[in-house]
């Protein structure tokens, strides 16, 4: 397939433009995502080009705008809402947790919620403690919803066309580290990547790295390094952390039967945590060695620079955990 | 207001008579037979002209959203009382298969919405179907009670504020009947009148209605959706009283506020109406006791259908958790 | 020590009053704690007794309730402030993480903030899917909070005690079907259940349960069965699911060389996950099985009575699950 | 209102100038030199007066807290401009030791609880913080800013409320620039003037006070601090203006807003009061000039001493997530 190399952002705007033209029940709405052209620029433009009835510029009313969306998806139509960044869904995880995942099941699939919410995520500028937040993991603790966390460009695109095109409520997050990165989109506006459906990003035998989002390039980067010491390693992402292609993990786990668990998010009851117990479960008679997790350290983010880099996690982390399994 | 006919006025008895009765019967049913189980149900009765008389000005196609207290609502929509029963014994013929008990009655077909669990959760849910109905550009509004003890989160802040900023066929309904759970409104909220916080957001305020009069209910929310129709939202404030607890826990509620019990009971909404009735047309005793008798049939039958309908099983549990795929359950 | 048995909510009862007794700027805050006496009696009485100055009946404003906890705490009082329950406090989650959980480490120790904030949970009960969470481990991901969770009225007295005396903030959740069990709570008023320790509540060597709250009720009856077929389990209540007492799991789990985890919460990221992920880091050649979670299903809660029942762990599921481990 | 003393004025002068140079210098520092790093910094520039005036009513026990436009609230309250410097480069010697940032000065010491970047969440913080003063039997008053948009939150919404009802020493002081971010006024709130949402929740409104107009800031201010300190809450609306982009990051400003941001520079809050004093006294142009001096001075020697400062270590990283427990990071 022809595609074009663009950024992340770029790849994000592209997707959400062409879903806004091919349905008309798909519209925009969140904190300066209009006037502003989104504080991230992914809805730039739109509201010259759709007008305000589909790009609906909203006050810093996180619950209300969760609520809504929720009720606008209820009533038929295809919100993308978004957040701003992820740290101020917390204002609306109610509307998100209770309502947005639970509607379709407390009124036994009499209602559908087909929404996407978009927040970007992640850590490492300075944004300081409240405002430095990856809680993917404890968004995907509840069922009902699903939870997409893209690691490039053409992911990105095909993920969120897949989100706005399914019926259930997504909540989509963006590594704002990951916006300007440059990689190939498919030229194919029918482009999906797969709900719940993991992709190796790099072949390899000896350890399997499991990683999402930001996670994955420095997954990738000390494979690379590591490829030049001679150790292979096969770098599993999972795109989605619910539903989580567990199948895809175990398959690679038993091939390597070692396994570092690479994250951006805090460490405990999180993504390691979950991917350890179930390869633990599942793969017993594979294991080698422990697995490894490599998290941020497990302190709110400080603002100076230097040692708000310590405590994330790198390239050169996920080498020596790697090298730590390898014993 | 344009002048009512009698079958309107019997068919807002019939209603009201309905769900008093019901109301009872669940009671009964969790008291004393247990047939109804579990912590939460919370009952309509002494609401009545609100629901009847504010729904009363709907067209079939405008929508209805309210939190837990919904049996009522949903009667008067034209839910089934079959269906309704059968939800509150957690049966697989009821309104949420019997997956969404007392609290959560709702039924697409009737364009009712729902109750929601969450204080306040539903409102911007409100908003949201508003700005569906104006986005495809129907002439539709949207119905939301809400508590007075509600008016106090911040749902309702953010919500009313955007129905405001987006001229939303809203027409907001705060039920205040004094008191959330055992919170009086002077201790919940440092504005009583509460059809005043529309000022905050620039609302039209339709200021206090008498929540025990039908009548004045339905004038009331006829002009309030004639607005809501044409224009934006709109919040009205009905001031009304629950007759009994705040939901089945609630045991204390007799001694607490006994004697305004009493005082409120002695302006009964259906008593206001059927004294209307009885004045404007004449001999009309019997068609209201053949009304009643009608109604408690149909709620006897209901409690007949729910008791024989089948209990929901494993398949039920895992279903409906996503749209569209199976679910695997570990 | 002597004793008296008494209720779980008793015990929690006098353990507020005494600490109250005790300390003047103790005070508690909530919706229905005073006129209604609290809505599960924990606070009652205690209006007529300190007054209205320190029982406070607030609005349905759980947003308010936690972050004006907070201020009262920085500026020097030790609030103890009830969320009615813990599903209400996902709308106070902001306030909780993002203010009482940082604001320690942000003004780089300038403030504390000595409050604990209380919550019914758990489930089984037909309250349904936005009454029904028992969401302690997406607390427990956060840094700067504790978060407590007795499984017996001692316990509750002493770890209630040990949160308000306390200068951090704890998220303390008490489990409603656990309220009026009994059980013997010491006579002496300073007892204390040190924060991040958990107690081992029966002793055994061929498995290890690690559980928490109503886990424990039934991994003790689970293990009261086993014994009769000749299984000694070992019953470890975490008590605290932060700080975690990995030390004491390990060693328990070093001699047993199996363990199931049984908690109430959903299964995914959360503390089976966590703590299996942490067993096979730490003790990876003590493993002698797979370790298995015990779990809520993984769906909304629904009303129905017996398919509710369906979805919750029992001591049947936990049995099953130990014969697994034990191959 | 008394008459104010000269040396009043001139410290108002004084406090807004170092406000205005501390502001430019710390754009410099970012823009230019690259010495202030991090996505976030929001400058006080143009609402000087609505701080000096607010605070100058206050006793040194009162109290303030604000959202992250905070510089130059700290200033006021007397917190060095060294570690104020000092943080917004992120070291050990800064108010939070380099671990706030911008965002989030305080000092405990001076009574100034801090800066909060979640918007609105201040705020019941301030509650609490008013609520420990009633509770202590003090006579401190909490004066808390709150940024237009910021009124749109629930937060604003239940924590004003929740004060009114406990009749708090609150000042509530909306600071209104006209634009969140880059959403104007009228595109955030149903209801424009701001003050008027104390109706809701039955408090005092104190109205909308010319927020450029150091003397009128003041004086309400002072009948707000006053009432709060022997009633309970009060909100103010201060009209005001924002001189630079929302942000560093907010880079089209200029275009969006330049004719109005001229007409409002006409009314700048510095050249006001320095027509004031002008007027009132003679010759005191070298006064003022020698007042801009010394202010430069406290400028730069921050620079230089942030400049100088050590960084936090890792040690720091792991200090103060809790009290009195050493902090083990996996
Ligand atoms: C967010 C939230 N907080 C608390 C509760 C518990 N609760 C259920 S109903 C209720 C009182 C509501 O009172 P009001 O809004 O006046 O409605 P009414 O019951 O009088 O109809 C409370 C506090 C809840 N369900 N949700
Ligand atoms: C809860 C939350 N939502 C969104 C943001 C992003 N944000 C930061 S400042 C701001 C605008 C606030 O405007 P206003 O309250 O008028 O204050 P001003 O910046 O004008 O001083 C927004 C939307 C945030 N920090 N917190
Ligand atoms: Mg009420
Ligand atoms: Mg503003």
């Amino acid at each position: 397939m022809s595609s074009k190399n663009i950024s992340m952002r770029d790849a994000l705007h592209r997707a959400l433009w062409e879903e806004m033209e091919r349905d008309e029940r798909v519209f925009v709405m969140g904190e300066e995502v209009g006037k502003w052209n989104g504080t991230h620029k992914v809805t730039r433009d739109m509201l010259d080009h759709f007008g305000p009835r589909r790009v609906k510029d909203t006050p810093i009313s996180e619950m209300a705008i969760g609520g809504a969306a929720v009720g606008a998806a209820m009533y038929g139509l295809r919100p993308v809402a978004e957040m701003m960044t992820i740290n101020f869904a917390f204002l609306a995880i109610d509307a998100i947790i209770n309502h947005a995942a639970k509607v379709h099941y407390m009124f036994n699939g009499q209602f559908t919620v087909p929404l996407v919410i978009r927040a970007a995520t992640g850590w490492g500028m300075q944004a300081t403690a409240t405002h430095s937040h990856m809680p993917e993991p404890i968004f995907a603790h509840f069922p009902g919803l699903y939870v997409g966390c893209p690691s490039n460009a053409g992911d990105a695109y095909g993920m969120l066309k897949a989100a706005i095109r399914d019926d259930n409520p997504v909540l989509f997050t963006e590594t704002i580290a990951l916006y300007p990165k440059p990689g190939p989109v498919p030229d194919d506006p029918d482009y999906i990547v797969p709900i719940g459906k993991a992709d190796i990003k790099r072949p390899g035998k000896d350890v399997t790295i499991v990683s999402f989002a930001r996670g994955v390039e420095w997954s990738l980067k000390a494979a690379d390094a590591l490829a030049k010491e001679g150790i292979e390693c096969e770098v599993v992402d999972l795109r989605w952390l619910r539903p989580l292609d567990t199948a895809t993990v175990f398959e690679s786990f038993r091939k390597t039967n070692r396994c570092v668990i690479v994250e951006e998010c805090l460490p405990h009851y999180s993504l390691g945590s979950e991917i350890a117990a179930q390869i633990q479960e599942n793969c017993f008679d594979y294991m080698d060695a422990p697995i490894k997790r490599v998290s941020a350290m497990d302190v709110p983010l400080p603002f100076a620079k230097d040692i708000e880099l310590a405590a994330l996690p790198d390239e050169h982390k996920v080498i020596a955990a790697v090298k730590e399994v390898l014993g | 207001m344009a002048a009512l006919k009698k079958e309107t006025l019997l068919e807002w008895y019939r209603q009201m008579v309905l769900i008093r009765q019901f109301e009872d019967r669940c009671a009964d049913l969790y008291f004393n037979s247990k047939k109804i189980t579990g912590v939460y149900m919370h009952l309509y009765s002494g609401h009545e002209a609100v629901g009847v008389g504010a729904l009363g000005a709907l067209k079939e196609t405008d929508h209805v959203i309210t939190a837990y207290r919904d049996h009522g609502l949903a009667l008067i929509r034209g839910v089934s009382a079959d269906a309704i029963m059968a939800e509150m014994m957690g049966k697989r013929t009821g309104t949420s298969g019997g997956k969404g008990g007392s609290m959560h009655i709702a039924s697409r077909q009737h364009n009712f919405w729902g109750g929601y669990a969450i204080v306040g959760g539903h409102l911007p849910l409100a908003t949201g179907l508003a700005l569906g109905a104006r986005y495809n550009n129907t002439d539709e509004v949207v119905v939301s009670m809400i508590g007075d003890g509600a008016t106090n989160n911040g749902y309702f802040h953010e919500a009313l504020n955007m129905s405001q900023l987006w001229d939303l066929p809203n027409v907001w309904i705060i039920e205040n009947n004094l008191v959330g759970m055992g919170t009086r409104i002077e201790d919940s909220s440092g504005q009583t009148e509460l059809h005043k916080r529309a000022i905050a957001f620039g609302m039209k305020d339709l200021g206090r209605v008498d929540g025990q009069d039908v009548f004045k209910m339905y004038e009331a929310a006829s002009e309030a959706v004639e607005y809501a129709r044409k224009s934006g939202p709109v919040l009205i404030e009905a001031l009304t009283y629950r007759y009994e607890g705040h939901g089945v826990s609630d045991k204390t509620f007799d001694k607490r506020f006994g004697d305004e019990l009493k005082a409120w009971e002695a302006r009964d909404p259906i008593n206001i109406l059927a004294h209307h009735i009885t004045t404007k047309y004449k001999n009309m005793d019997a068609e209201l006791e053949a009304i009643k008798a009608e109604t408690l049939k149909v709620v006897d039958a209901s409690v007949e259908f729910a008791s024989n309908s089948p209990d929901p099983d494993l398949n039920d549990l895992v279903a409906n958790v996503y749209v569209g795929r199976d679910y695997d359950v570990i």
